[in-house]
């Protein structure tokens, strides 16, 4: 086995050398405090201010002044979220989001919920679409903040955020943009859009990790979360991670010159691993929007029904293929990603979840062996599982595509559990 | 990459991907399918019973690597014993014998035991009359 | 002007090359995230396990589970004080800290204080020592913790941590001390202490920036305070910095095998530094105690009386030598560091505060060419003053070195300012 | 280092490193001393005055690089005005020569405007004829 393929850009990116070179000197060498008045704290100062013209730059900010740093996207996602709510307490204590918000907007809403607000989940369609009608009736005259993310994070569908802003405009109500999923890879525009929050970390985009972005319009009010000392003009004590501050900065220049090519590479890619493994693969299904317009380039979302998605990484990952799985039982916390269950998808598709995310290293040749490796796993899975039996002897029926005979898996799952599977 | 790392130690790898009596048998005497409702894992266990002692065991297995692995162990160890014997086996000799499995993971192995329980149920359903050496054992199937 | 003498290690050290040599792989190889369950996450993992072995190490922690990473020092501080607060709700919503503590500690007990705990902040000597009877008088029942940090960041005050662990333990409140200012210079040893938490950031003994530790002793409960995934066993919600995590880790293992030297090499410096400073600057005071074992090797905090820090500092910059300083007019809220409130210094002195941290590269040379420099620096600024003037002249005394002449410069700021000094 | 990094704009910088007028002025016209009760700077300027016109100032400043910059400049500037022109004298004038201060460091050039005033009100106390354009033009110091 020589081939390796990373699948999971995701989870994760390699740091470009470009990047990385910028960055060295700020370890050994330009290693002073941002808030030191002396050579070696202006100096790191003079970079900051560029990383921020970088990052400004990347999402069409307006000013640098703008852009503030954070540890990651989770927490920008907690600033964001928190610092909204505690900065606008007398307005109100309403927060609105959307049901598929990545799990550090899900539970900074929930520690919100425990100190005595409330908030609004808007649901979404199978494909992973904001329910637009049912945002607009969310909102209240003590709504502090709307939180729609660009691109979902499990299944790639991308939010019509025009509309979204309009609709949060029309309500006076700010609204907060995750794009940790979108930048980088897709055009993100703060002011197009009317955002109030944006955030997104350089780690998804070939930048190191070590360090978020949250940018805040001026207007937008939020208090800060980590307390401390006065940097990042008080909104973030800490010592600013300099090197990481660095290399994200050259990566948001870097991503701005290769976004479109990155999504013309990536949509290629996509297309012909979707082809190739619908064509291949029985009883397989895509989660979120068809490769196109309302889906980021980047993202597949496949079931394979009968066999479980742990199973499928494991060997993926022993053929060389890096992936990611949305399966209960590759959560640490027993549960599927609230993301498949809030498109409503079923609990034996949910079981058999695996997310494929490409990248530029990715090539042609690399997508016609994980096509092929993966057909081979699959039918290595089914000859292991009940199930697949089971479909076949008509005990059980296929949610992808129904025969008419047997009962649903999870008709058959709560029998043999003795509980109803969730 | 020069060196593998893994998600399970060298003994749950190997049971995960060559799995020991993976299959069904063919006119199995006691067959048991349980699941998990913490993860919506499925396992069947088929046991080939003669004079009061399994013969063969089979699996199948809905699930991640450590519920394939577990399973594959399960009846692994179980092969050669009595009725009795296997109405006292517990998940932790699946845990030791694959050298520990993550917490996370441990009900993996619990769900063995389960279904090797439910094939001997079925077993003793078919075969009441086998049903006095457990009893014999201290163990009630029906409780 | 060749020479470059960096004396401001209490706000940054440069990584030492053999740390930076083994984070290298990290950014553009073992790029992996460590969540996730392939090939690239897992070896992440396992680099993440040794790197919590080694700060175990350095604290003498029993268990690398104890180990939890953070971005830095501040949010270490912040988890640790409402990560308890909120953990301990039922209890009580009492806390005691010192009043000396960072302000990532101070601001976090002021959050607090607005959502309905109240604090005890403990008085200093005029050394900077906690008063241990105020301690012991703080505690009610309804206290949920207690902290008091290892040593002071301005003024190196070494407090005695097995009297105050003893004091803790008796009263049964668990202690949270923050060692940022002296682990990988001093011996940490929390079990020595019986401490419940313990933080510190690689990024001050020659590790990088972009990651803090807080060490948690399992019985001591504490709840999240950035929400999202469940990295850090569900105590911190997102991506771990690797790269950094992995450096800090081999900072650690530095730092236990020369922690004598750097004791030994910096005090040596230290009494060469505050003798030579204190033989050629007239009407010059040090804060905190006597170099000794009451106060870290590294630390000198002095206050040049007549003139002002801010233009020492710059003066010093500019002859290549880099400083702090707790003058209010170099802090950005415009407050002289409350530290020296604490310990109840002269507003005039305060305002002449300069504070020099040695490290591991400084030498006898360069020391004396500090020397040689401050002088001529005060000489200069001291040209400048009006107070010198006055002070000569017999308008106002000297606090250092009363002559029993004159009205004391708070008195004359108050005359001239038509305000109260603060 | 190659490169020189400086927290102020090089004209800040400038007059830190080398103040114009610095010191006091032996048989002053008038003196000024005012202090910031924000961040405790102190600041005396020493006027020469002659037929109502500033021919000389000096200053003393117990303060930041930017309150040292600022009684610099105010020194600077002032030299050659009559009082009048003096008295509308305003900080804006010492920021904009400077070519700008951070915003928390403002207020020293406030300081210096101040020390400016109180040194030609001393001034004009001591020669109370000297009042007379003052409120020619339109400005009163005891207001
Ligand atoms: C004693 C002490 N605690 C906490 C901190 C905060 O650490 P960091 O700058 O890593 O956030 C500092 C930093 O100056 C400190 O000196
Ligand atoms: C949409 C989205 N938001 C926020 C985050 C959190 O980002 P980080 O891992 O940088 O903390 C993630 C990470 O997976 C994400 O996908």
């Amino acid at each position: 086995m020589t081939r390796h393929v990373f699948l999971d850009h995701q989870s994760a990116t390699p740091v470009y050398p470009e990047v990385f070179e910028v960055m060295k000197p700020y370890f050994t060498e330009h290693f002073g405090n941002a808030s030191s008045l002396h050579q070696h704290g202006l100096r790191v100062r003079d970079a900051l201010r560029t990383a921020r013209q970088q990052m400004a730059a990347l999402i069409h900010a307006d000013s640098e002044e703008e852009i503030f740093f954070t540890s990651d996207g989770t927490e920008s996602s907690n600033l964001a979220i928190k610092g909204a709510a505690y900065a606008n307490e007398r307005k109100g204590k309403h927060l609105v989001v959307s049901a598929t918000e990545h799990p550090s907007v899900m539970n900074s809403v929930e520690f919100l919920e425990k100190q005595g607000w409330t908030c609004t989940r808007v649901g979404v369609t199978p494909s992973g679409h904001l329910r637009l009608k049912e945002l607009e009736a969310a909102m209240t005259p003590q709504t502090v903040i709307v939180a729609v993310h660009h691109v979902n994070h499990d299944i790639g569908t991308i939010q019509p955020m025009k509309e979204v802003g309009r609709i949060c405009a029309a309500a006076g109500v700010p609204l907060y943009v995750d794009c940790e999923a979108s930048a980088g890879w897709l055009p993100v525009d703060v002011k197009d859009w009317g955002a109030a929050m944006v955030s997104f970390s350089p780690h998804r985009f070939y930048g190191p990790k070590g360090v978020g972005v949250l940018y805040r319009n001026k207007r937008a009010r939020i208090v800060s979360i980590l307390h401390g000392g006065v940097q990042e003009g008080g909104r973030r004590a800490g010592t600013e991670n300099i090197p990481a501050i660095v290399g994200g900065g050259k990566a948001a220049e870097m991503a701005i010159g290769r976004l479109t090519a990155r999504g013309e590479h990536t949509a290629l890619l996509q297309r012909r691993l979707w082809e190739g493994l619908h064509s291949r693969v029985s009883f397989i299904k895509l989660n979120g929007p068809v490769p196109g317009p309302e889906r980021i380039s980047t993202n597949l979302n496949i079931s394979t029904e009968f066999i479980e998605g742990e199973g499928q990484l494991l060997l993926c990952d022993l053929s060389g293929i890096a992936v990611a799985s949305g399966s209960s039982c590759v959560s640490k916390s027993l549960k599927i990603s609230h993301v498949l269950g809030a498109i409503g998808l079923d609990h034996a598709l949910a079981q058999g979840n695996i997310i494929m995310t490409l990248g530029e290293g990715n090539t042609a040749e690399d997508i016609d062996y994980v096509i092929d490796s993966f057909a081979g796993i699959v039918t290595k899975l089914r000859a292991m599982s009940p199930m697949w039996d089971e479909f076949e002897c008509g005990v059980i029926d296929s949610v992808i595509a129904p025969t008419g005979r047997g009962k649903s898996f999870s008709q058959h799952a709560a029998e043999v559990s003795g509980k109803a599977s969730h | 990459m020069s060196e593998t790392y893994t998600l399970y130690n060298p003994t749950v790898m190997d049971h995960f991907m060559n799995p020991r009596n993976m299959g069904d048998l063919k006119d199995a005497d006691g067959v048991g399918e349980v699941g998990a409702a913490a993860c919506g894992d499925i396992m069947k266990i088929s046991l080939r019973i003669k004079d009061g002692r399994i013969e063969d065991a089979r699996f199948k297995t809905f699930g991640c690597g450590s519920a394939i692995a577990s399973s594959s162990m399960a009846t692994e160890l179980i092969k050669g014993r009595t009725i009795a014997e296997a109405l006292t086996f517990s998940n932790e000799e699946v845990v030791h014998a694959l050298g520990g499995l993550p917490p996370v993971k441990i009900h993996c192995s619990v769900l063995a035991e389960e279904a090797l329980k439910a094939a001997l149920e079925d077993y003793v359903k078919r075969h009441p009359e086998s049903a006095s050496p457990v009893i014999v054992a201290g163990q009630s199937l029906t409780a």
